[in-house]
């Protein structure tokens, strides 16, 4: 075996308050596709960024081919033969793909103007080449995700890369483009390109890789091949310790309906149709989950459903009341709780104090109105006790919220939600990107809720959560709720299939 | 580990917060008379005897400190203006049109109406700062309706404002004073004249009492009432205060209608207390220099205050500066952009005084994109 | 520390040592203190602040005065004028000078209060303001009447003999019959008379000629310091067909004469002889309709001085400057002309200011002038020896202005009354007073 | 009387009115491109103005004054730079601090240098006329009879426009101004290009300054030179969605109302008809233009553009009315006649912010972590 295509020794960097990565040692052999294995926050961002050069290592060195080198930008890593895909994509939205494509290493055709009829036809070839066909000519933002990320991945190739860092590259992906992307993967390392495959998900790892690295906290925690191991045994490795990945819930007893919608139809930003006529209900003490793919309309639905967004057909009940067209407040009033998907967008003031994020919802109710005038008192004792029953970890009641950890933000919001009396609880992605200490006190929480008889309407992108919190679960694809079952007998496969838009029947292996 | 929660130590970082930002102020000011000395004594005038000039035009004579007094209260009014507008995400450069409009209502309800003194006076008052809250309600539903970006839609309102307020006490305007050969209008009745407390020229108005009035109605408003939220929370985020139930459109058109009530208010009490009718040239050059006091006072009421004296000491005082030393009172302009730019940016001083590392929630900031809502 | 803070560091330290260093202020003595209080805007703008700072200063040389002796305050805010006046007074200066139309009512108010300062003001018509309850008119209107104050003099000129002259020049200078006048504001009447007088001398010399006149549309703090707008509106005269451009409005007509000069037509300046001072215009301007306020301000400051000063109008002279580079270029027939309109202005034969026009009339009445007024003797006789006989309206004379408005007024209102028109009343009260 | 002279005056006084307008908007087009937001235009035009004219007294050369001027538009917008970059002052404080300090400045030095030595100026720009070109009738004297900053106007809206849209150097500006993160991980460096762009963006401030005093003027007159162009230009600006012909054709706009508001204070002209022709000329052309664009962009969908062309006719009635139905004569008093450009303003930018798009990452320090 020759020389290994990419070395790394002791690579360590630290964040303040936090030692990301720890003495890492990690080798990539040409042609190989190395799956990279770890939890949210274990460092491997952090690693991968320092090796294409957008972070630099505090110690430690990187060898190429056997030659050491210094990779102080992405230039440096460029010229590596390193290329980078990353999660949230790195193309310029309003412009065409040709032109992201070209940016940093434009042709000139006299002196100074853009030749962009010469790009066009060098990525057409590629494209070919490796089976990503996408049209180099439509601006981003109008593709669809999966063709962003083919795009995403000709950047990188188009700029001679021998070394592909894949962050994640499946969590925009349904099963069916996941697949996809395999094919993609498999034809590049036959054409001799070493791939390092970044991803969280323990069934990826077992199909697509060569060989795993597992990280956790920052260190290097395991090296084996998908033949050595199980699932069980990574997820072990993963988290250090027995994950509980089934919560324990006794089954529901559904009691009289809280929400219903019938034949919903919403638009998305760009006027497009984002909801095509979704029914659902929910009734009091029970969880349904809709799973589904990001960008299938789930956004929108929630936003409508809680009045943050403009409905153009059909009806929606809540607890009797027609709350079709009705505002947010009032939607709120009648007993309705809401998690929301982007925390620092709509669930927080990040430069409130945590007392005043904790009533941002109730201000204008007693106790913290009384006659036209704010109680100052009232809201922060209401804050100490919230602070303490849900266990967020903040200096003061007074610090700003954006001096705290994501999870104790998740935290804020759930404490603010959970402590109304409420009939209905929505919760979008409620724990994305957080610990996992805070992923399972979530969870019990919302489990609480809906023995104590609330109805609530779980939207979220992680199939494992969906499946361990969901009495029901309803696939969302495209807009339509295609099928909707009880979540004892649902599977995987089968929920992979319908997230793709595959009806039971019509499979018919 | 566990964390202490109690109540007192919120209230402390708050305090640290709050000392460190009046040193930055201080901090400021200094650096910025210190500079601006050197450059009067770079152009030949002699700074000592300019800022001994400067202190005793402000303070010298009991004449003098009521003339600092009366300058500084449209400041306060103009600061709090913007200060509100800025609390609530805009930023209303609209302030001296809306002044002048506040001025004016204030003129006709003065002259047209005939009411018992004190009521009269109140009246006019009123008039006033509708007159301005209505004028600053254009811009405020413009930006709610359409997303029109308030900094373009207030500096059109302002030449609009000046315009037409010009013709109206032009030759055969309306407001004209009858068979005048001065732009000047009519005359408002004493009963709606506000009582002043001294018999100097400019008199002691109890417009100052009202100034004082305002200031803590606005910590009020803002801090201690529900609305006051509303605004806070629409300013800083947007879509958080749609999540929340809040009328975001609504407390937009709102916020730009107290800004404009205060700014009409403090054009009326400039009518109503100090000439008595409204003429060209008074009151002018109002806007620009109210912002930099908000800024200068971080839009906190009392913040406000402090920053409008200065501006009231050094607009009294540059006079008998200049009468003193020759120097151009220009150079007042001057020291007032150095304090906003070092206030602006305590890490350009902030090597200087090794002070601590300024902390994210130090930074003034209120840039909001141009086109419709973000 | 870097580049940046160590460059701050250093003007730290400059300034700290300077401004130890600072001399005390001399105090010492001066025969007169002299504080001149401008109107809103600079004083330099070319224009009346300008040149009656010239006129101190000038007045400073022949008295031996040194630099302490005498001094200007910028007025920011109308409301400020009372109190700069008394910020002077405070600090012992004993003659005021105020420069503007717009500063009248504030001088003389200040004249009353301060009997023992001596106040002059330049354009300030010394009149006061007497409201009338005419017979049948709907509302009081307003009658000015000459009210000289003892230690008040207003400096004031009849600028449309000067515009008249000016007028005669361009309008005989003109080729394609088209003349343009670029204008301050017309709310400070000495502009309008300017542009009344040229409009009159052009028609006067050239029936047919077409005269453009456009005045600024801002408030004079704004309308005197505009010269982007002067320069514009004179280019646009220019499209339009206009060769000589007079420009009066401190630097907005500056703008005007630099724009006419730039596309090579003659241009005619204003208030002093503008070839000193704007001098990129020196190969074009042709003349300047003259007022002279520096040797008028200077005069009565040394009036002051050997005391012989006396309140109430003071006319200065008003004309043209000399031609200087268009010497040669202007015929000689065309200077004959102006020449003789000159005698015949001087003769009265001629009226270079419309009291009747209906835009700019007022402007032209001037209590000094008794332009446009009936005569008093007559106005009298005709009304008042009808039903009185003479000796009791001599008695009368001396009651003063308050007594005879009211008896004027009951008479007019008792039905078979006489029906006094504004202009009889103030020649009477005008007569009364004297 | 209106004839053909009136029009051919009107508008080419309406292009003298629109070149600092388009320099301004340019200006803001550079720097916000990259991602700075610049509200210090008025500022950065009155201190190359002021030392634009003192360049020209000193140096005894016009061009060396327009030449002081853009350098110091240059160190204007460099100073805007530093203070957003590596200060991270908020963008709007910054241009506001420029503004003040530019009034101070300005006013202080111009009384200690040009009045106290009274200095006077030296004239302004000569009017270039290009030989054949400007005898075509109506077009000619409009677009090349003219002063030299007015030519450089419409020759850098050109350049701009194609260095923007045509060249790495303008798809580099736009990326750092849209997605700066992108931009880093191609080997962009973000600060870098804010800076140069934001220096650029000062340059074209610069030069508008110098056209005030050194074409337009001929003298600096402290504290209401600009008088609010500056803002006006952001106006024009944000309605031409930071593009610059667009700028170009909306500050025309401006231009024209500016100059009728002038042109019909002199009082020989039927205002109203004036009103009604010149306003009608603009919606005819206006619209047909617009109706053109449209129908040429979207060649596949036959949907007829109606609304453009229902604004072109409207424009058409509205010119022929005072041929057809006699017009009063109305007396509007100046002060009035000086509204247009601010009313419309307000209605441009209601109109058109609801579909503009300014660039996404403006406003926002870039952090490299």
């Amino acid at each position: 075996m020759d020389e290994p295509v990419l070395r790394v020794r002791g690579i360590t960097k630290r964040f303040p308050g936090v030692l990301a990565n720890d003495h890492i040692d990690l080798e990539l052999r040409r042609g190989e596709v190395l799956a990279m294995l770890g939890e949210n926050g274990a460092g491997k961002s952090t690693l991968m960024n320092i090796i294409y050069g957008l972070y630099t290592q505090d110690e430690g060195e990187i060898y190429i081919n056997g030659r050491q080198v210094e990779i102080r930008n992405p230039e440096d890593a460029i010229r590596c033969g390193i290329g980078m895909v990353h999660q949230h994509f790195m193309l310029v939205p309003v412009l065409t793909v040709a032109e992201n494509l070209m940016l940093g290493m434009e042709h000139v055709r006299g002196y100074f103007f853009l030749d962009k009829e010469r790009t066009i036809r060098e990525i057409e070839a590629l494209s070919k080449q490796y089976g990503l066909e996408v049209d180099p000519r439509a601006t981003v933002e109008d593709l669809p995700v999966g063709a962003q990320q083919r795009a995403e991945i000709i950047k990188v190739l188009y700029r001679g890369a021998e070394i592909l860092i894949l962050d994640e590259p499946t969590a925009v992906l349904t099963p069916q483009e996941a697949d996809d992307l395999f094919m993609v993967v498999r034809s590049l390392t036959e054409q001799g390109k070493s791939i390092i495959f970044i991803t969280h998900k323990l069934r990826e790892v077992m199909e697509i890789a060569d060989r795993i690295v597992v990280l956790r906290g920052g260190k290097l925690v395991g090296t084996t091949t998908p033949a050595e191991t199980s699932r069980a045994e990574l997820a072990n490795m993963m988290v250090g310790r027995e994950v509980l990945l089934q919560v324990e819930k006794e089954p529901a007893a559904p009691g009289e309906m809280v929400l219903a919608v019938r034949d919903l139809r919403v638009l998305d930003d760009r006027e497009h149709p984002a909801v095509n006529g979704v029914t659902l209900e929910v009734r009091a003490g029970e969880v349904l989950g809709v799973a589904g793919v990001q960008g299938n309309g789930q956004r929108e639905l929630v936003e409508a459903l809680t009045g943050l967004r403009k409905v153009t057909g059909g009806q929606v009940q809540l607890l009797g009341h027609d709350t079709t067209h009705a505002a947010p407040r009032q939607v709120i009033e009648i007993g309705t709780a809401h998690v929301p998907e982007d925390r620092h967008k709509h669930g927080l003031v990040l430069a409130y104090p945590v007392e005043d994020d904790l009533v941002l919802c109730t201000y204008y109710l007693p106790p913290f109105t009384r006659s036209f005038n704010l109680q100052p008192y009232a809201i922060e004792t209401n804050a100490v006790n919230l602070v303490d029953a849900f266990d967020i970890r903040t200096p003061t009641v007074a610090t700003p919220a954006s001096s705290l950890s994501g999870g104790n933000q998740q935290k804020v919001i759930v404490a603010r939600e959970f402590s109304r009396n409420v009939k209905l609880l929505i919760a979008a992605q409620p724990t994305r990107g957080i610990d996992v200490g805070s992923i399972e006190f979530i969870h019990k929480n919302i489990i609480a809720q809906r023995d104590a008889g609330v109805a609530v309407l779980l939207v979220s992108a992680e199939l494992d959560e969906i499946m361990a919190l969901s009495d029901r679960i309803a696939v969302i694809y495209k807009g339509e709720i295609i099928d909707t079952v009880p979540a004892e007998t649902a599977t995987r496969e089968q929920l992979g299939l319908l997230m793709a838009g595959v009806h039971e029947a019509e499979a018919g292996d | 580990m566990t964390t202490e929660t109690d109540a007192s130590r919120g209230a402390e970082s708050k305090l640290g917060l709050f000392s460190r930002r009046v040193f930055i102020s201080i901090l400021s000011i200094v650096l910025s008379l210190v500079i601006g000395g050197a450059i009067i004594a770079l152009s030949g005038g002699d700074p000592i005897d300019g800022y001994l000039g400067l202190w005793r035009g402000a303070f010298g004579k009991e004449k003098a400190v009521v003339e600092t007094i009366v300058k500084t209260t449209p400041f306060i009014f103009a600061g709090l203006a913007v200060a509100v507008g800025f609390r609530g995400g805009l930023f209303n450069i609209g302030v001296e049109g809306q002044l002048f409009v506040g001025s004016i209502c204030a003129l006709i309800a003065g002259y047209a109406v005939e009411l018992p003194p004190g009521i009269h006076a109140a009246f006019a008052l009123l008039m006033g700062a509708l007159g301005g809250a209505v004028w600053a309600a254009i811009p405020g539903y413009l930006k709610a309706r359409t997303g029109a970006h308030e900094v373009i839609t207030t500096i059109m309102t302002n030449y609009i404002a000046l315009r037409v307020i010009n013709w109206s006490i032009s030759q055969n305007g309306p407001l004209r004073l009858p068979g005048s050969a001065l732009p000047e209008t009519r005359r408002v009745l004493d009963s709606a004249r506000l009582p002043s407390l001294t018999d100097t020229t400019p008199p002691l108005h109890i417009g100052v009492v009202i100034v004082i009035v305002a200031v803590f109605f606005v910590y009020w408003l803002l801090w201690r009432t529900p609305l006051g939220f509303e605004i806070r929370t629409v300013g800083l985020n947007p879509s958080a205060a749609r999540y929340a139930g809040i009328k975001v459109e609504r407390t937009i058109v709102l916020t730009m209608v107290i800004s404009g009530a205060l700014a009409g208010l403090g054009g009326a009490v400039q009518v109503l207390g100090l000439l008595g009718y409204f003429t060209t040239g008074f009151n002018v050059g109002l806007g620009f220099d109210s912002i930099a006091v908000a800024m200068l006072g971080s839009n906190h009421p009392f913040g406000v205050a402090a920053g409008a004296l200065l501006f009231g000491v050094m607009d009294a005082g540059m006079k008998t500066m200049q009468l003193r030393t020759q120097v151009p009172r220009d150079i007042v302009v001057i020291i007032q952009g150095l304090i906003l730019l070092f206030v602006a940016a305590p890490l350009l001083i902030q090597p200087l005084f090794r002070l601590r590392q300024v902390g994210e929630g130090e930074q003034v900031s209120i840039s909001a994109t141009w086109g419709g809502e973000g | 520390m870097n580049r940046v803070h160590r460059l701050f560091a250093c003007t730290l330290l400059l300034a700290l040592v300077l401004t130890l260093g600072g001399p005390a202020l001399a105090q010492d003595e001066c025969t007169v203190k002299i504080g001149l209080v401008t109107d809103v805007g600079r004083l330099n703008d070319q224009s009346f602040n300008e040149s009656a700072w010239k006129g101190i200063q000038a007045a400073a040389e022949q008295l031996g005065l040194g630099e302490e002796c005498y001094n200007y305050i910028e007025t920011q805010d109308t409301a400020d004028y009372i109190p700069n006046i008394e910020l002077f007074i405070d600090e012992g200066y004993n003659v005021i000078i105020t420069s503007g139309y717009l500063m009248t009512s504030a001088t003389r108010e200040a004249g009353l209060l301060y009997p023992d300062v001596y106040f002059i003001g330049t354009d300030q018509d010394q009149t006061t303001t007497v409201m009338v309850q005419l017979a049948g008119a709907a509302e009081e209107t307003a009658v000015f009447v000459y009210d000289p104050i003892p230690n008040v003099a207003g400096l004031v000129f009849d600028e449309s003999v000067a515009g008249f002259l000016a007028g005669a020049l361009a309008g005989q200078m003109t080729e394609s019959n088209v003349i343009a006048g670029v204008y301050g504001t017309d709310i400070v009447p000495p502009v309008p008379r300017f542009g009344m007088g040229y409009e009159q001398g052009a028609k006067y010399v050239n029936p047919d000629v077409e005269v453009k006149a456009a005045y600024h549309p801002g408030t004079p703090d704004v309308a005197f310091v505009d010269a982007q707008w002067g320069s514009e509106t004179a280019q646009t005269m220019l499209n339009e067909g206009a060769d000589v451009i007079f420009a009066a409005g401190g630097t907005t007509g500056n703008g005007g004469l630099i724009a006419g000069c730039t596309a090579g037509y003659p241009v005619i300046g204003v208030d002093f002889d503008q070839y000193y001072t704007v001098t990129e215009v020196q190969s074009c301007i042709i003349t300047s309709a003259t007022k002279d306020l520096v040797n008028g301000v200077r005069d009565l400051i040394l009036a002051v001085a050997d005391d012989t000063f006396v309140g109430g109008n003071v006319f200065g002279p008003a004309g043209l400057a000399p031609f200087h580079d268009w010497e040669e270029k202007i015929p000689d027939e065309v200077k004959a002309k102006v020449e003789e309109i000159k005698g015949m202005i001087a003769a009265g034969e001629i009226e270079t200011c419309p009291v009747d026009d209906e835009k700019y009339g007022a402007a032209c009445i001037m209590s000094g002038l008794g332009r446009g007024l009936p005569d008093a003797a007559m106005v009298m006789s005709d009304y008042c020896s009808a039903c009185h006989d003479a000796e009791r309206i001599e008695t009368n004379v001396a009651q003063g202005l308050d007594w005879w408005t009211t008896t004027l007024e009951t008479m007019m209102s008792q039905d078979g009354g006489p029906e006094l028109t504004a202009d009889d009343v103030k020649v009477i009260l005008q007569y009364v007073h004297q | 009387m209106l004839d053909a002279n009136f029009f051919t005056a009107l508008l080419s006084l309406s292009l003298v009115k629109a070149t600092p307008l388009v320099l301004g908007a340019m200006s803001g087009i550079l720097c916000e491109r990259s991602g700075i937001i610049n509200i210090g235009i008025e500022g950065m035009m009155l201190m190359s103005a002021f030392a634009g004219f003192l360049g020209a007294v000193f140096s005894d050369s016009l061009w060396v004054g327009v030449l002081v001027g853009v350098l110091t538009g240059a160190v204007m917008g460099a100073f805007l730079a530093l203070l957003s970059i590596r200060y991270k002052v908020d963008q709007i404080i910054g241009g506001t601090v420029i503004n003040l300090l530019a009034v101070g400045i300005t006013s202080y030095f111009a009384v200690i240098i040009i009045d106290n030595q009274s200095l006077s100026g030296i004239g302004v720009l000569p009017i270039i006329q290009i030989p054949l070109l400007a005898d075509i009738p109506v077009i000619g004297p409009i677009l090349f009879r003219n002063q030299p900053i007015t030519f450089m106007m419409l020759i850098l809206v050109f350049v701009l426009h194609v260095a923007l849209f045509y060249t790495p150097w303008g798809l580099r500006t736009r990326a750092v101004g849209e997605h700066p993160r992108a931009a880093d991980t191609v080997g962009i460096r973000v600060n870098r290009m804010r800076y140069l762009d934001t220096t650029l963006g000062g340059m074209m401030a610069g030069l508008a300054g110098a056209f005030i005093t050194l074409e337009s003027v001929g003298s600096f007159e402290s504290g209401v030179m600009t008088n609010g162009r500056g803002f006006i230009a952001l106006a024009v600006m944000v309605s031409g969605n930071w593009r610059p012909i667009n700028a170009l054709i909306i500050a025309y706009i401006f231009g024209v109302s500016d100059a009728l508001g002038v042109r019909l204070q002199l009082g020989d002209v039927n205002q109203l008809a004036t009103l009604l022709i010149v306003a009608g000329l603009g919606m005819l052309i206006g619209g047909a233009l617009w109706a053109l664009t449209k129908y040429l962009g979207r060649r596949d969908e036959n949907k007829v553009p109606v609304t453009q062309i229902a604004l072109a006719v409207a424009g058409l009635v509205m010119v022929l009315a005072p041929a057809i139905v006699e017009i009063p004569e109305t007396n509007i008093p100046f002060q009035f006649l000086g509204l247009p450009p601010y009313i419309l303003t307000i209605i441009i930018v209601a109109g058109l912010v609801g579909n503009v798009r300014p660039p996404a990452a403006e406003g926002k320090v870039y952090e490299k972590q």
